[in-house]
């Protein structure tokens, strides 16, 4: 089994690329066909995932582990260079999880216009592109993931997208795009300052100090940018709304369970270790456009008509929570951030599949037009009350923690972090969690009780929760809840890793 | 004798060719002044080689390929002008706003 | 009187001439309806070509013909690139000209000689051979591109085409014959780089130097001298228009690099705020007009000039002391490589949609997904990878040229780059937007029957792409 | 596999008495949860709809804690054990623990005590409803987090609690949701409770970055020793009293608390009376040391607890729904026990928590008991019910009595202690707030008896107002009622002065014992008893004999009365002030921003980049115009010749570049 | 002043005279022998500069092949003989301009070619035996791509120009 540490990342990781391709020569025509395809290949690539989980060597999370380094471009010193630690493997874990239960979900749910080849393949393509950036270890092969990403997201919200899905579309991608460009010359600077593309390599250099503080804080502007757009903060936000609203619903679950994580995490495994004077600098910066993004996200919730759009906003808030805890610096703030993003990826997630089918069952997603869905089919509205509730933070579900810890570590910010400036922002953020509260409770009371509207009495169609659905859902339910009432399952696998980077920091 | 006198009378020549180049309105015409350029190259390049005259006979060697060279150009060019003369006759000339969207 | 010739260096230029002079022979005995056995022969003459330069590589440098012709790693990797590119874009005549009755043998006959142009251009090392490849390489193209001689647009692509053609030679030349006389009757490369040393600011040196560039530029097409290449690529014949954007374009390319990097990069501080100026402009003004057009070959043609605004990136980063020359010129060299590749690969997949009463519209291009899938795909494919995003080698070439110019420190530059290719992204997008998110028009639901070397030729470019772009090393080590 | 759900939890190491059953105290908030979680997955195929879980679970949780309770009063001191939740390496533990005390074990009592009674209780009185194994569950869930909180042994996991009784509240306040205005009390229980827990969040992280733990004791030993202390400690102990404000409906939070009675009775009886508005009452006592020496934040807890027991009480005053009438009395009680912990009447405090807790219960299961009857909350539809419902009227009257605090009865010892113990802190000048909450008490004392006597005589004396014929309710829902008019008669003794055992059990170190002393042991319980008579008297004279008729509606004091009516306005501000604008104005002017603005510059740089486009394409075209001159030139020569070829504009263009090229190499050739 | 330089600037005045025409004369015919002029002029000067043989070629291949190929082009094309302006609207703008490029270009050359002298006393001048032995031994490459050229070009000339009876395309 020992082969294993060194090919299982891989394998997690191109597993998936490989049922494209077997994909391609699967007739359109048999559909079954290319569903079993799809997913055995979604599931195999999960179970090596789990068996990467379950070989990972949790005494020492702090260490990269099951690396492999081979040189792939000499002429500029590009490898491929892969590994996990603490930070990045509930994030592999997530994302090959969040793929296989959407493999599940899209059996009984294709989206017009059908082409549930083409529809598999893509998710699959995205799954290799985001294992893969949670998995690269070196700056080149990480953009190559990070970009990898867009072309079948695009096509997967061009194609099977809503109404203004072509609008939808391009924004995100020449958004990204954008922001990945400068990302990119970021990497290039860094390269032709130390001569090296591995974060390894980069991180003992950065703890040091590379180049002028100058040179520093364009690199991270650079970063900053590419991050940022796609976590998304304010006010880099605008392409989430609408790429969200139009995608098709495995595409939002998958863009906000996972692919904003590529965001954060490009923060917390590159920006931060690597640049940590200029992270210094940074800090306040992003501490405020998070609170900006956490209390402006949520006054958008609040005047949202569609409910889709509307867990699209409550991303660009919980997100912004995450930076937050990134910006504090603090062992707390950034294990709360990392909770944060698996946390936000579960439920987020669930609330997208929720709010799919919800438009599969009643054809619409206008908050107004809707109503009485837990009179009408209990389980989806109990369900519905729970992820929802899940979402606004309550102790004891996932959601809590990375608030928590997110405020904590911003009421005592890292050693040369203005104290006061954080402690504002952190009254910001309870004030956020407030306003969060106030319009997920407001939906529950519109969406799912009260009476059900009279064009929807007869209940035409509407079915409750089926048994497909439930075994897409039921793991992130389970874990909504475990995460909630057992956080050492993920901290403990975190902290260490954390503590290794702010070793940066010398703390 | 100064070699400038040589090269300034290429010069002459090469803008008398830029000149026709940009004021002609008549293929041929052009290609003339066209010729008119290529002459000045040679006048330089022979102009150089005897300059220098122990340096070898690149220079003249050069000029010779030119003369070629501008042989084949002007038969081609001879032919294209020819081919579309030809087709304007056939050719209506509604259909010929093209190359345009 | 005779000098010792190493006839293996010359081998793949005499092989190509030798099919050339063939097929034109065989083409007289050949009956009207079996003129198409031009090409295949040509074919032959290609793979016969490829097979010589391989048995040149890893030979070492080999310099005969007292210099004037040199064989090195950059002549081998340019000759190989032009004899794939040869292939394909035989590949895409076959059909069109066989279909469309035209003068194929000569057809096919000039075409090889416009490639014979394309690889002594690779090995040429002074000012006469560069002259006479580029030359080779467009008096063949001129007539190529008049070949619909009942087409008006073919004749006026034709002359126009061709009276700028003449015109660039004619400065070029200038330039060149002042390059002789400053340097003091050199005109081998190196030659002149030493008689050049140190004499950067010399008025005479820079204005030759600037007439030769002038000239290039006409011949690369880079803004502002790139007006004739959209109206030639659309008049032309379709392959021809893929042969002029790819080759041709190349070999300009191949003989600027030699002169750029070889014989003036002492003289590099006068010209390189020519070259920014040039290399900013061609991207944006090209990116910024195919944003605006609707017809694939014009669209094509203005991103290949965008495209070679970022070949253009690296001659702007040349220093006289040159610690970023290297990788400024691999850049290029990997660029223009690809280059080729992923445009040839787009003109196929054009000519495909165009053939039997297709369009070249790409409003026509709605729901091209649903008619022929594979079609479509490798447009995408190739579209994706001019906008140079993976999972496609052209990331890679844009890499590259980012790489050189961070390494330059010309980082606004880099920028200009990068804004650059957000928007050329857009309008790739633009049509892939078509081919994907739009139905197409209920008349047009039939599928596109492609031919097969069409097939072959789209699905080889595509691999070539896959593949570099996942084991780029080759061509990197090559660079 | 293990590894990566790191079951394994590792002591944490806190001193541990070792107590035989005590030990085992964390199984009774562990059995709710568990039934919780039974009902809910099996309740329905039950045959009982799954009450009999609930019950039995809180029953076994009920005889535990008096077991645990003994074993403390047999002098076992309290219990403490943790495990590590979670912890950084920088010293950030957070742990997931256990403190077992004689406050928790008061608390165990009563919340297991009431909250066995209600559910036996709702098996009479939610007979009917539709989501009856749903309620039962909630009740579970409730009981547990409940639990989960007293024992939490750090504030965090008092946190966790403190929100998980929040959102168990927000569920059955909204039990009834298809009515709009059920589920919008239920959110604004939730949501102004939350506004609290926020401060009280933050008054942990202060505390943690004080002490560097979030363990009570510790906490709370650092504060005596002084060790922690200054304005840091005030702001943090004032962070934490705002979460007690927001959970025990204290003036300003206070509004949610009204509302709330909008769920089912059996639950305003349990959670909005008994229990979970007392857990704001719970974290001060829990508190207490910091608070004592955390500077003004005592003082502060004594006028905030003085302005909300009267303003309560006069509210009570004026209402007509019962459960109301009960609700504003709940406030102005809870308000008392904070004033108790204000004048530092520890002890007074919790046990009037306790005994509060059995007669407010009792009265709000009897209101429950008429409700049922009469089908109406209002006292107006109510009227002579004493002939219906003797049960209910006699357990009903009895509550009263303790409520306005008549001799025997239980409320009359606590709210004794609590006046005298403001008395005493006023007259030795401790603190110079204890004069406001003594007169404050007193008053307070009056308006009880009083709004208590007019709710009795509105409701069992008169003729019946309602319609169709009031009946008892059924055993299942008088036995519990009687129980509790037992206690509520009983359990005042525990605290009989100096002899009580509740002044061995809830004494504080440091703070001396008080001896016999006849002033406050005679004379002033005997003036609070002849106070509240003397309004239960005059309350008689008015409401039931109709003198002294006040027209409320005109006359001088209607501007008055419409003040109190509207609840002083309170809820037209935070609903007018703050709710609306943000739902409203400032979600619609945000997201305006986001559309317009940003969005706008986003799309703009798009247009913008066009616009280039279509610049440079027609300068291209124009400069460039090869085909349309040609055609021009053709056109000229259809004329028969070849004369033309107009390349006049490429030959302009090509002209200037000539130039250009020139003047270029000039520029850089001859400089 | 050697007779050399008189040659020299009577038929530089010639060739810059004819040239002139060449550019402005208004009948295309004429434009053709004025460029013959120059062309004539041309090969004295390479006369003048020793090499005569360049000057032969000069005179076989322009004045004898391209000049006819050009007449015989104008005729084909039945360009009028007669009067005509053949000149679009902007010879100032193409006069200063080409005026700019003279200036600036003989400035540059006069001043860097300061001194550097053509020695006239040397006897006979290149011999067409030198010519060749350049040719066959540094530009044998050139040489024998010229001649694929000139194939490929004729070719080229004659697939265009020939009228392909078959109705094509």
């Amino acid at each position: 089994m020992d082969w294993f540490d060194d090919w299982g990342l891989s394998l997690t990781t191109f597993l998936p690329l490989v049922g494209a391709i077997v994909l391609m020569f699967v007739p359109q025509a048999k559909e079954a066909a290319v569903k079993m395809v799809g997913s055995i290949f979604a599931g195999l690539a999960h179970i090596a995932g789990i068996v990467v989980a379950m070989r990972f060597d949790y005494g020492e999370s702090g260490r990269l582990q099951q690396v492999v380094n081979l040189e792939w471009i000499p002429t500029i010193d590009v490898n491929y260079h892969v590994g996990v630690d603490g930070m990045s493997l509930p994030l592999v874990v997530l994302s090959v999880l969040v793929s296989f239960l959407c493999m599940i979900y899209m059996h009984f749910h294709i989206p017009e216009p059908g082409k549930s080849k083409a529809f598999f393949a893509l998710v699959l393509l995205l799954e290799t592109g985001m294992t893969g950036t949670f998995i690269a270890l070196d700056l080149i092969l990480f953009f190559i993931f990070f970009e990898v990403v867009l072309v079948p997201m695009y096509f997967m919200i061009g194609i099977w997208g809503g109404p203004r899905r072509e609008y939808a579309a391009v924004k995100f991608f020449l958004f990204t795009l954008f922001g990945s460009i400068f990302m990119l010359l970021g990497f290039l600077a860094l390269y032709f300052q130390t001569g090296t593309f591995d974060m390894v390599e980069l991180r003992e250099l950065g703890a040091a100090g590379i180049g002028s503080e100058l040179f520093q804080s364009l690199v991270f502007l650079g970063l900053f940018l590419g991050f940022a757009i796609k976590v998304p903060m304010w006010p880099f936000h605008t392409w989430l709304p609408d790429a969200h609203t139009e995608a098709p619903t495995v595409g939002s679950v998958l863009l906000a369970a996972i692919l904003l994580k590529m965001g954060t995490y490009g923060f917390i495994r590159i920006s931060l270790p690597i640049l940590p004077e200029a992270a210094i600098d940074y800090a306040p910066i992003i501490g405020v456009l998070a609170v900006i993004s956490i209390i402006y996200g949520s006054l958008c919730c609040l005047a949202q008509t569609d409910l889709k759009r509307l867990i699209a906003f409550s991303s660009v808030g919980h997100m912004g929570f995450v930076m937050l805890g990134i910006a504090t610096l603090t062992d707390a703030g950034i294990n709360g951030a990392i909770f944060g993003m698996v946390a936000h990826g579960l439920i987020t997630g669930m609330l997208f599949f929720l709010a799919g089918s919800i438009h599969e069952r009643y054809h619409t997603r206008e908050i107004a037009a809707l109503g009485g869905i837990l009179k009408q089919i209990p389980r989806f509205g109990a369900t519905f009350s729970y992820a929802a509730i899940a979402s606004l933070g309550l102790p004891g579900l996932a959601g809590f923690w990375g608030e928590f810890l997110a405020l904590a570590g911003s009421y005592d910010p890292a050693a040369g972090l203005d104290e006061t400036l954080f402690r504002v922002l952190m009254v910001g953020g309870g004030i956020g969690t407030v306003l969060t509260a106030g319009y997920l409770l407001w939906t529950i009371q519109r969406v799912n009780l009260g009476r059900v509207p009279e064009n929807f009495a007869d209940g035409h169609g509407i079915h409750d929760v089926s048994k497909l659905e439930w075994i897409a859902w039921a793991p992130l339910l389970l874990l909504i809840v475990a995460a909630g009432i057992y956080p050492k399952m993920l901290l403990g696998v975190t902290n260490e890793a954390v503590d290794v980077l702010l070793g940066a920091f010398g703390a | 004798m100064p070699v400038s006198y040589f090269l300034v009378l290429s010069a002459l020549l090469f803008s008398i060719g830029i000149y026709g180049v940009l004021a002609r309105q008549n293929a041929v015409l052009i290609l003339l002044s066209i010729e008119l350029m290529l002459n000045a190259v040679n006048i330089n390049l022979v102009a150089f080689s005897s300059m220098l005259a122990d340096a070898g006979l690149d220079g003249q060697v050069f000029a010779l390929f030119v003369i070629a060279v501008a042989a084949a150009e002007v038969g081609i060019g001879l032919a294209i002008v020819i081919l579309m003369f030809r087709n304007r006759q056939t050719v209506d000339v509604d259909e010929m706003s093209l190359m345009k969207w | 009187m005779n000098v010792a010739v190493d006839w293996h260096a010359l081998a793949p230029e005499t092989v190509l001439t030798v099919f050339a002079c063939a097929v034109l022979m065989v083409d007289l005995f050949l009956p009207r309806d079996a003129k198409w056995l031009a090409m295949p022969l040509s074919a032959a003459g290609l793979v016969a070509t490829l097979a010589a330069v391989v048995s040149l590589i890893g030979q070492g440098d080999r310099l005969t013909l007292g210099g004037a012709f040199e064989v090195d790693t950059f002549a081998l990797a340019f000759k190989g690139l032009f004899c794939v590119i040869g292939l394909i874009v035989l590949a895409l005549s076959y059909d069109y000209f066989r279909e469309g009755e035209y003068a194929q043998g000569e057809y096919y006959f000039l075409l090889l000689c416009g490639l014979l142009g394309t690889l002594v251009m690779s090995s040429s090392r002074d000012l006469v051979s560069i002259f006479i490849a580029i030359e080779l390489i467009s008096i063949p193209g001129f007539v190529m591109t008049g070949l619909r001689k009942r087409d008006v647009k073919s004749n006026e692509a034709a002359l126009k085409f061709f009276l700028f053609g003449v015109l660039s030679s004619a400065v070029m030349l200038y330039g060149m014959s002042l390059v002789y006389g400053a340097t003091g009757g050199e005109i081998q490369l190196d030659a002149i780089r030493e008689a050049l040393a140190g004499r950067g600011d010399d008025p005479i040196v820079v204005m030759s130097v600037f007439f030769v560039v002038v000239g290039f530029a006409f011949k690369i097409s880079a803004v502002p001298f790139h007006f004739w290449a959209p109206d030639t690529y659309e008049g032309a014949p379709s392959p021809v228009a893929a042969f002029l954007s790819t080759a041709s374009k190349i070999g300009g390319f191949v003989g600027l690099l030699v002169l750029m990097f070889r014989a003036f990069p002492d003289v590099a501080d006068a010209w390189r705020p020519a070259f920014v100026a040039l290399a900013v402009l061609t991207m944006t003004v090209g990116n910024l007009i195919a944003l605006r057009q609707r017809h694939i070959i014009r669209l094509l043609a203005y991103s290949g000039i965008a495209q070679s605004g970022y070949v253009l990136v690296a001659f702007a980063l040349i220093t006289p002391n040159g610690e970023a020359n290297q990788q400024a010129f691999q850049s290029a060299m990997f660029y223009l490589a690809i280059y080729g590749i992923m445009d040839a690969g787009a003109f196929a997949a054009a000519i495909s949609f165009a053939r039997r009463g297709g369009s070249y519209f790409i409003d026509d291009y709605a729901g091209l997904w649903q008619r022929s899938p594979a079609l479509a795909l490798l447009l995408a494919g190739f579209l994706v990878s001019l906008a140079g995003t993976p999972p496609m080698a052209g990331a890679w070439a844009k890499l590259f040229v980012f790489l050189a110019a961070i390494d330059a420190d010309a980082v606004w530059l880099a920028v200009v780059m990068g804004l650059n290719a957000v928007i050329a992204a857009w309008y790739y997008l633009a049509v892939v937007k078509r081919m994907f998110f739009e139905s197409p028009a209920p008349e047009e639901t039939r599928e596109i029957e492609v031919p097969y070397l069409l097939k072959a030729a789209m699905g080889v470019a595509a691999l070539l792409l896959l593949v570099a772009f996942v084991i780029p090393r080759p061509i990197a080590d090559m660079a | 596999m293990t590894d990566f759900l790191l079951l394994a939890a590792e002591e944490a190491g806190h001193e541990v008495h070792k107590g035989t059953f005590t030990e085992y105290m964390w199984i009774v908030p562990l059995l709710p949860f568990l039934s919780a979680i039974v009902i809910g997955f099996f309740g329905k195929k039950m045959k009982n709809r799954g009450h009999a879980v609930g019950i039995a679970a809180v029953a076994i949780g009920f005889a535990l804690s008096l077991v645990g309770f003994a074993e403390l009063a047999a002098g076992n001191a309290h219990v403490e054990k943790a495990w590590t939740w979670f912890e950084f390496p920088g010293g950030f533990e957070l742990e997931f623990g256990m403190n077992y005390d004689f406050l928790a074990g008061v608390m165990f009592v009563v919340v297991t005590f009431i909250s066995m009674l209600v559910q036996i209780y709702s098996t009479g009185y939610m007979h009917d409803d539709e989501r009856y194994t749903w309620f039962y569950a909630v009740l579970s869930l409730f009981t547990g987090s409940m639990l989960f909180l007293v024992i939490a042994n750090n504030l965090t996991q008092m946190l966790v609690g403190w929100e998980g009784v929040g959102v168990c509240s927000y569920f059955l306040i909204g039990h009834y949701w298809e009515e709009k205005e059920n589920s919008s009390a239920a959110m604004k229980a939730f949501i102004t409770t939350r506004v609290g827990d926020i401060g009280f969040m933050f008054g942990i992280f202060a505390l943690f970055v004080l002490a560097g733990t979030f363990n009570v004791g510790e906490i709370n030993h650092l504060a005596e020793e002084g060790e922690i202390g200054g304005t840091a400690l005030t702001v943090a102990a004032l962070l934490l009293f705002c979460g007690a404000v927001g959970k025990s409906a204290q003036f300003p939070l206070h509004v949610w608390l009204p509302d709330a009675m909008a769920g089912p009775t059996p639950v305003s009886a349990l959670i909005h009376a008994a229990t979970m508005v007392v857990a704001g009452v719970y974290l001060v006592a829990r508190m207490f040391p910091l608070f004592e020496h955390a500077g003004a934040a005592l003082d502060v807890v004594a006028i905030i607890a003085s302005i909300t027991m009267l303003m309560a009480a006069v509210l009570a005053l004026v209402q007509d729904d019962i459960k109301r009438v009960l609700a504003y009395s709940t406030i102005s009680q809870l308000a008392y026990m904070m004033a108790a912990l204000g004048v530092g009447a520890y002890t007074a405090g919790v046990f009037h928590l306790f005994t509060h807790a059995m007669f407010k219960a009792l009265l709000f299961l009897g209101s429950g008991s008429l409700i049922h009857a009469v089908h109406s909350n209002n006292m107006s539809d109510m009227g002579g019910l004493r002939k219906y419902m003797p049960h209910t009227f006699r357990t009903f009257i009895i509550g009263s009595l303790a409520l306005a605090g008549i001799f025997p009865l239980a409320g009359f010892f606590s709210k004794d202690e609590i006046i005298g113990g403001a008395l005493r802190a006023a007259s030795e000048g401790h603190r110079a707030t204890a004069w406001i909450v003594l007169v404050s008490a007193v008053v307070t004392a009056f308006l009880t008896a009083l709004y208590m006597t007019r709710a009795c005589v509105k409701t069992f004396w008169g003729e019946y107002r309602g319609h169709g014929h009031p009946h008892e309710s059924a055993g299942s829902m008088v036995t519990p009622l009687w129980i509790l008019a037992i206690a509520s008669v009983t359990v005042g003794f525990l605290g009989v002065p100096v002899i009580g055992p509740v002044h061995d059990w809830l004494h504080l170190p440091g703070h001396e014992l008080h001896g016999f002393d006849p002033f406050y042991n005679l004379i002033l319980p005997a003036g609070s008893v002849l106070l509240a008579l003397s309004a239960i008297f005059i309350g008689w004279q008015v409401f039931h004999k109709g003198r002294l008729k006040v027209d409320v509606l005109g006359g001088p004091f209607a501007w008055a009365y419409r003040f109190v009516a509207n609840k002083y306005y309170l809820d037209e501000l935070y609903i007018r002030g703050i709710v609306r604008p943000i739902q409203y104005s400032w979600a619609k002017v945000a997201y305006w921003i986001n559309q317009k603005v940003i969005d706008g510059i986003v799309n703009g740089a798009g247009t913008a980049t066009l616009g280039g486009a279509r610049v440079a394409y027609t300068i291209d075209q124009d400069v460039v115009d090869f085909a349309v001159n040609g055609a021009a030139g053709i056109t000229g020569a259809s004329g028969g010749l070849l004369k033309y070829i107009q390349t006049g504009n490429v030959q302009r263009y090509a002209a200037v570049l000539f130039a250009a090229v020139a003047v270029f190499v000039a520029a850089i050739a001859l400089t | 002043m050697e007779v050399y330089e008189i040659l020299f600037w009577l038929f530089a005045a010639v060739m810059g005279v004819s040239a002139i025409r060449v550019v402005t004369t208004s009948n295309v015919v004429h434009a053709a022998l004025y460029l013959v002029a120059t062309l004539l002029g041309a090969a004295i000067m390479y006369v003048l500069l020793f090499a005569e043989f360049v000057a032969w070629v000069q005179v076989l291949v322009y004045v004898g092949a391209i000049v006819v190929l050009m007449l015989f082009g104008l005729m084909l094309t039945r360009a009028p003989i007669g009067k005509g302006s053949f000149d679009n609207d902007q010879r100032p703008l193409a006069a200063i301009c080409a005026l700019a490029v003279f200036v600036v270009s003989s400035v540059i050359m006069v001043d860097a070619f300061e001194g550097q002298e053509i020695d006239f006393t040397r006897e006979a001048g290149t011999t067409s035996e030198q010519v060749g032995n350049a040719i066959f031994s540094d530009f044998v490459l050139p040489f024998e791509v010229v001649s694929v050229l000139l194939l490929a070009a004729l070719v080229g000339s004659v697939v265009i120009a020939r009228r392909d009876e078959e109705a094509a395309d």
